[in-house]
């Protein structure tokens, strides 16, 4: 178990700036996601750790040591391979095995030691099988179970549960976490999936486009995102978000919208497109449970008007789209009181919108 | 071919609708399309196999004055067979062939397996070294020959850089001989093994090979476990690949040293090949090209199962 | 034969390689490489009464005919053939390469070479194809077996007649022979003997082969180190015995074993010069074989049975296999060409081998530059015997000896049959003989009469020669003799290298040759066998 | 790394240092053949007369002529690896093409393959008994019958390799559209796998070229290929004329190598007959 310092990392590939100067800390134990769409260098900051690939800037400590002197077989990484990776010419048991053997453990501990993580991952009846003969969930039990049957000081997983079906998935989510807590080590996770990440991680590193975003607790950063990329990639439903100019007539702000609607803006919300006067054009995010009907709950919300274009159900509430002009806002209809094509007002409550400049991302004000 | 070609052509007016129907006729077409190859089998095969049996049961030559088809006149009841077993010069020219391959073989699978092993990854320049390590299986061996054979002269480079004297031949030295012409063929089909055994290393996926290396396997350990046994089969078709052709070796034989000193350096190609223009007997050769042959064919036969029970 | 084209070109020739450009055109004259320089227009005139030949130096009328001649019996007849409409615009000959320059090559100087003669009386081309004089029989072979037809001419060893005859490859040539009249036994001219022409060139009595050479191993030594007092003294201080020319194995063993390691000056020498490689070896064998017994001991005995491992043959063998002590290294790799290298560089005292070694390496390049360090040292002895009583019986043996072969698939057998007996022809062959382009070497009667000759062969030579060829005996010369050969030539050889003692490997090559002739038996092995005991010469010497 | 490119380094060293004796001896002057004067990896006095006297039979300043030239054996081996090659590729991709598509004749890959085992020699007495009966021997037509038989197994397979990468639903849409099984392999599969043809044509004369046993067999004056040609002239010309030697060794490289090069990718599915892609 180890604590991991990412230090202001940077990697290229010829001219290719795929990680950017990525810094994260990250404490033993701890269960750390790396989040973010495909291709925005969370796989190249993994095989870093892991040592498939050089840094070519900045460093990478484990409890403060400097990675980039040991060799890849002397890390001790477990690592779970998208695809899992499973030694398919061998058996189930010599995969477990595999990792004991090389560093030539005693028979009989090993033999005890395969046996109870086989035992761990229910798969004590297939040991003597093929790996080949496995199903796609088998392997990966066994794919974790090999890595985890070492006992590394780091745990990392590539996108591990993309393969498996739904049902397994939400099945191996919950599995994961227990894993984690059993062996109480640290674990580094990537994925695209924010529920994923949401649901498992202690910490979440969101990265764009080979730049780190945030870095912080689920709730931080779905409450309090730093920017409008992660504002955006938070969240399900997705935030509201819409950019506008910021335009100032007889002492009132407006955000004028793209659409031809206009946001009202007072409040915190005002005070937070304020809070920098080079700011002319700006994003408003709201996210679609802070949005309310009926009547006006402060002073400081604003109030629109909407049509309902459409109704969708999600689980037990429905989720309107209110057009405004050419803008189209989402809601939680949370007492069924909508029809479709009703022209309704609705309300953004002040305290729960976000502010961020428009050109940069960056978040205006603040929580 | 030309079975194939002249009656369509001759036919064409005369016959047209039976063409026709063959161009809409896959097995029709097909039998067509095999017939050419089909009969130039029988000719190569089916036909000298039998008249090597029947000449290996005779004892004519062309020196018996008698066409071939005669030979029966001069029959002599597998006469031949008794003497290949008891040829001293048979037994020899064979175990020089085995010789050579038990040699020769091991030594291209070691190197080139090191060699793929070196361009497994990608780094710069691995493209123009990997065409150069490709060059010496491109060269016609009748070269590789006279190369040889111009590089192992006494006033040749290899002397003079171990600093020998000319005298000191390599190609006419009883013991030496040998060991040149396995050189010989090392450096010529080590580059087919390296290519063959790289096909396959790279064949390995990647993936497991990592998880081997991050579960804490060493190189050779991951090499052992994981590279080699999914080799397997590549590695026996680059094997009986070699070794099937080590019983062909001739060409570079022939130019190096042309058997000898002596017999120092006869394979069994060299000596059937000196049986058939030297010592003339024909039936003789013909009694040991067919038992080649069939012991040559019950070995590919077993390997060819073995490989497809695998 | 002589200069053989070394297939493995031995490296040892530093010598070769650094000397003069003679040695060069010697070598260029070995292979497909023949050189055309243009002849200069010849203006003269034949002698009284001679209707063609040579023209254009001094004695040229001496290799001038008429038809009352061999050779202008051959051109008479392709004028015939033509008139009838039977002859080809080219004859295709099979070569030895070594032998090209004799043919193509004009000698002496201001004469035409013998190809332009021909070509000049007859208009009929004549293609040569070289090939090494190793190989060249299965070339031959080839050419018969496939049907292939490519040459109208063969040439190769004599030793080969039985075969090539058996296969059906070469023409009877009986006919030809008989409406011609060739030279070739001329009492005057021809060979020393009738029996000798019925040896070189018939075959179960009828005429096959065409002699084109004179193969009979003949002895050389060095008596410019002979008759060195400091060696004489040295000799007979060591061995009790005057240093002489040899009578006899023993003495010819002695001087052999005394010269090994010596230096008298000229570095570090070796006493046994005779070859003992495969297949150029079997001759020093086989002439040590035939003098075992008086008069003569036969390889096969009255029965047709081998004699190999008989005691005498066994004796044989390990007096041959000593003499191996005494050789310089890497004499088992040594063709003829490397050996004469050998004497030329004075590194041995003595050995019998082909005659063309005086040819290339004694007397003077025409620049004035001698041929080798041998150059005026050389002298030639009579072969060597055995002592029974007072009488010596010397023996040397006839071994390869180019021969020409009409090609059974000629279409033109009698043009080319013409032209080989034009060739052989005692003029014509004299005139090629004294040619040092190739290794054709004298053999008639009338060549050793020949000035020309004499000037390249050494006038020392022109008794030696001939007396050698009367004690000559054939080696094997029937049909299955490649196989005899060779299965001999592996046994030797294993002895040679200590892979076997000489009593194993007889026993070996004894029980080899019970097979072949069993295996030959219904071919008529044996009545050729008996047939070829008949042809050894009887012939000996008073001590 | 430096370990790793050490070792490339050498192995590239000893591949390449047998060829560049050869090549660099084939522009060398006489004194330069042997290390007698000293050993010189590069031409001193760098010459093209080694390759006139080749081709011409004669060159400046050398007292010895050759009386047979390259050139007729550079237009024999030439002639009869084309003409051989269009014999195997043409019978091995009609027949494979039947295997693959219209499933006959399905013990032909085997018995074609086991064609390969042999050595040659093992069969060459019938082998001569019949061409010399069918007057075949020394002539172009029946050199080129023999390397078209010996390559044919190389071109079946892979040709069939080739054809079995064709998807099926390619043919059958366009006999669908009403097309002759002779027209949809002709103007369809057969465009498909060009690339596969040509590749298999430039393999398959590889190996003709480097046939020399065959020729040492059957040819005798006329037809002489360049192997063949070039070992007589080697033991023929004897230890001295090692530069012409080694012109002729490098014009008879040069195809092959090429070729060979521009192949490179599917070299181990033709030698391995198919069994191996890369």
């Amino acid at each position: 178990m180890s604590s991991i310092q990412i230090q202001n990392v940077t990697k290229r590939f010829g001219d290719f700036t795929a990680v950017d100067d990525i810094s994260i800390d990250i404490e033993e134990g701890e269960f750390v996601a790396l989040l973010g769409p495909s291709g925005c260098g969370k796989t190249t900051t993994m095989n870093m750790i892991a040592g498939l690939e050089d840094v070519t800037e900045g460093a990478i400590r484990f409890d403060g040591q400097d990675l980039s002197r040991i060799r890849i077989q002397d890390r001790n990484i477990g690592f779970v391979f998208q695809n899992y990776a499973i030694f398919t010419h061998l058996s189930v048991y010599k995969n477990l095995s595999y990792g004991l053997e090389v560093k030539k453990v005693d028979r009989s501990e090993i033999d005890r030691r395969v046996r109870a993580m086989a035992d761990r991952m229910s798969i004590t009846h297939r040991l003597d099988q093929p790996a080949s003969s496995l199903s796609v969930n088998e392997m990966q039990k066994l794919a974790i179970g090999r890595s985890a049957i070492v006992e590394p000081r780091i745990f990392l997983l590539d996108e591990p549960l993309s393969n498996l079906d739904a049902g397994f998935r939400a099945y191996m989510r919950a599995e994961l976490k227990v894993l984690q807590h059993e062996f109480g080590q640290t674990m580094i996770y990537v994925t695209h999936d924010q529920i994923e990440a949401m649901s498992l991680a202690d910490k979440i590193a969101i990265i764009d486009q080979g730049k780190l975003m945030q870095y912080g607790a689920p709730l931080d950063i779905y409450n309090d995102p730093q920017n409008r990329f992660v504002a955006n990639f938070v969240g399900s439903p997705r935030m509201n978000l819409v950019d506008g100019e910021l335009r100032e007539e007889r002492g009132e702000l407006h955000l004028m919208l793209h659409g031809g609607a206009e946001i009202p803006l007072a409040g915190k919300v005002r005070a937070d497109f304020t809070s920098d006067a080079r700011v002319h054009s700006g994003s408003f995010g709201i996210r679609p449970q802070d949005i309310y009907f009926g009547d006006r709950r402060g002073p400081t919300d604003i109030t629109m008007h909407g049509k309902v274009e459409v109704l969708e159900r999600v689980g037990p509430k429905r989720l309107a789209y209110l057009q405004v002009q050419e803008t189209m806002f989402l809601a939680f209809d949370d007492h069924a009181q909508l029809e479709v094509g009703d022209d309704v007002p609705f309300f953004l409550p002040s305290d729960a919108s976000m502010a961020f400049d428009l050109d940069s991302g960056r978040r205006l004000g603040g929580r | 071919m030309t079975d194939q070609t002249a009656p369509e052509i001759s036919n064409n007016h005369a016959n047209a609708g039976y063409w026709t129907r063959v161009a809409r006729d896959g097995q029709k077409m097909g039998f067509w399309f095999v017939l050419p190859t089909l009969l130039l089998l029988v000719f190569i095969v089916v036909f000298p196999l039998l008249m090597q049996l029947y000449l290996s049961f005779t004892w004519w030559t062309p020196l018996e004055g008698i066409p071939w088809y005669q030979a029966w006149e001069v029959f002599n009841w597998g006469e031949n067979y008794w003497y290949m077993v008891t040829d001293p010069r048979f037994w020899g020219a064979l175990w020089r062939t085995v010789l050579i391959m038990i040699v020769a073989v091991p030594a291209q699978f070691f190197l080139g397996m090191a060699l793929a092993y070196l361009f497994i990854d990608q780094f710069p320049g691995r493209k123009l070294f990997y065409s150069i390590m490709l060059t010496p299986m491109m060269i016609v061996p009748a070269v590789v020959g006279l190369m040889f054979f111009l590089l192992f002269q006494g006033t040749g480079p290899i002397n003079d850089h171990l600093g020998l004297p000319p005298e000191f031949s390599c190609l006419t030295d009883v013991n030496r001989a040998m060991i040149s012409v396995i050189i010989a063929d090392i450096w010529q089909w080590t580059p087919l093994m390296f290519l063959i055994l790289l096909a396959g290393m790279l064949g390995v996926p990647s993936d497991q090979l990592l998880a081997a290396r991050l579960l804490g396997g060493s190189n050779w350990q991951n090499f052992f476990k994981i590279i080699l046994p999914r080799m397997k089969t590549v590695i026996i078709i680059a094997l009986v690949l070699r070794a099937v052709e080590c019983f062909k070796i001739f060409d570079l034989v022939f130019i190096m040293t042309n058997g000898g000193p002596g017999v120092q350096t006869e394979t069994i190609s060299v000596f059937l090949y000196n049986q058939t223009f030297g010592e003339l007997e024909w039936a003789y050769v013909a009694t040991m090209g067919l038992s080649i042959l069939i012991a040559l064919s019950i070995l590919a036969m077993k390997g060819l199962s073995y490989m497809a029970k695998k | 034969m002589s200069f053989r084209t070394p297939k493995l070109l031995h490296p040892s020739r530093r010598q070769f390689l650094k000397s003069s450009s003679a040695t060069m055109a010697a070598a260029g004259s070995m292979g497909m490489l023949g050189n055309f320089m243009a002849a200069p227009a010849s203006a003269q005139e034949f002698a009284a009464g001679m209707t063609g030949g040579p023209t254009g130096f001094d004695g040229a009328e001496r290799f001038q005919y008429n038809a009352s001649m061999s050779e202008g019996r051959a051109i008479e007849g392709i004028r015939a053939l033509r008139a009838a409409g039977r002859v080809p615009e080219r004859l295709t000959m099979l070569l030895t390469d070594g032998a090209i320059g004799q043919i193509t090559r004009p000698f002496p100087d201001g004469a035409p070479s013998v190809k332009e003669v021909w070509e000049r009386e007859t208009g009929i081309q004549i293609d040569i194809v070289g090939f090494p004089a190793e190989d060249i029989f299965t070339k031959v072979m080839q050419d018969v077996t496939t049907q292939a037809g490519s040459y109208d001419i063969y040439t190769g060893p004599w030793n080969s007649t039985g075969d090539l005859v058996s296969s059906g490859g070469a023409r009877n040539c009986s006919d030809f022979v008989a409406q011609y009249q060739p030279d070739w036994g001329d009492p005057e001219r021809g060979t020393p003997t009738p029996e000798m022409e019925q040896l070189l060139y018939t075959y179960a009595g009828d005429y096959y082969s065409v002699s084109l050479d004179g193969d009979f191993q003949t002895w050389f030594y060095l008596r410019g180190i002979y008759e060195l007092p400091e060696v004489q003294d040295a000799f007979l201080t060591e061995t009790g015995h005057e240093l002489a020319v040899p009578n006899t194995w023993e003495e010819v063993d002695r001087i052999s074993e005394f010269f090994t390691g010596k230096d008298f000056g000229y570095g570090t020498m070796y006493g046994n010069g005779n070859l003992m490689s495969p297949f150029w070896g079997l001759a020093t064998f086989y002439a040590r074989f035939a003098s075992m017994d008086f008069p003569n001991f036969h390889f096969f005995d009255e029965d047709a049975n081998p004699q190999l491992n008989t005691e005498l043959g066994i004796q044989c063998a390990e007096e041959h296999v000593r003499s191996f002590d005494w050789t310089p290294p890497d004499a088992l790799t040594y063709t003829f060409a490397e050996a004469y290298d050998q004497m030329w560089n004075l590194r041995i005292p003595h050995t019998a081998i082909y005659t063309n070694i005086v040819k290339f390496g004694d007397g003077y390049n025409p620049d004035g530059t001698p041929r080798s360090a041998a150059t005026g040292m050389i002298d030639s002895h009579l072969p060597v015997g055995r002592r029974f009583g007072d009488q010596i019986n010397r023996r040397s043996v006839l071994y390869y000896h180019i021969t020409a072969w009409v090609s059974s698939q000629s279409q033109y057998p009698e043009a080319a049959y013409l032209f080989l007996q034009w060739l052989s022809s005692t003029r014509t062959y004299t005139w090629m003989a004294g040619n040092p382009g190739g290794y054709f070497d004298p053999m008639q009667q009338a060549n050793f009469r020949e000035p020309l000759v004499a000037s390249t062969y050494q006038q020392y030579s022109m008794e030696t020669i001939p007396a050698t060829i009367a004690r000559s005996v054939p080696s094997i010369n029937f049909a299955g003799q490649t196989a005899l050969d060779n299965a001999l030539d592996d046994e030797l050889q294993a002895a040679i290298t200590g892979q076997k003692t000489p009593r194993e490997a007889m026993d070996a090559a004894q029980s080899q040759w019970e097979r072949i002739i069993r295996r030959q038996r219904r071919n008529g092995i044996e009545e050729a066998i008996l047939a070829s005991r008949e042809t050894w010469p009887t012939i000996v010497d008073e001590a | 790394m430096a370990l790793k490119y050490f070792f490339v380094l050498l192995a590239c060293a000893v591949v390449l240092y047998p060829l560049l004796w050869m090549v660099t001896m084939a522009f060398k002057p006489h004194p330069e053949w042997t290390t007698v004067a000293g050993l010189t990896w590069f031409p001193e006095n760098p010459t093209l007369q080694n390759f006139e006297f080749i081709f011409f039979g004669r060159a400046e300043g050398l007292v010895v002529s050759l009386d047979r030239t390259i050139v007729g054996p550079l237009i024999a081996s030439l002639v009869t690896s084309i003409m051989g090659t269009l014999v195997a590729v043409v019978c091995g991709t009609l027949s494979s093409y039947a295997v693959v598509r219209f499933g006959l004749a399905q013990s032909l890959p085997l018995s074609v393959l086991q064609l390969r085992l042999f050595p040659p020699l093992a069969v060459m007495i019938p082998v001569m008994v019949m061409w010399s009966f069918l007057g075949a021997v020394d002539t172009w037509w029946g050199l080129s019958l023999i390397y078209g038989i010996v390559t044919l197994p190389f071109a079946f397979w892979l040709m069939k390799t080739f054809f079995e990468e064709v998807p099926v639903e390619i043919e059958d849409a366009a006999r669908v559209a009403g097309c002759s099984y002779w027209r949809v392999f002709y103007r369809i599969t057969l465009p498909i796998v060009k690339p596969g043809l040509a590749t298999c044509a430039l393999f398959v004369f590889i190996l003709n070229w480097s046939d020399y046993l065959l020729a040492l067999l059957l040819t005798q004056r006329d037809w002489v290929t360049l192997p063949v040609y070039m070992a007589t002239l080697t033991s023929a010309m004897g230890g001295q004329m090692y530069g012409m030697k080694a012109a002729l060794g490098v014009i008879a490289a040069i195809p092959p190598v090429i070729f060979g090069l521009m192949i490179q990718k599917h070299l181990v599915r033709g030698l391995t007959f198919g069994a191996l892609k890369q």
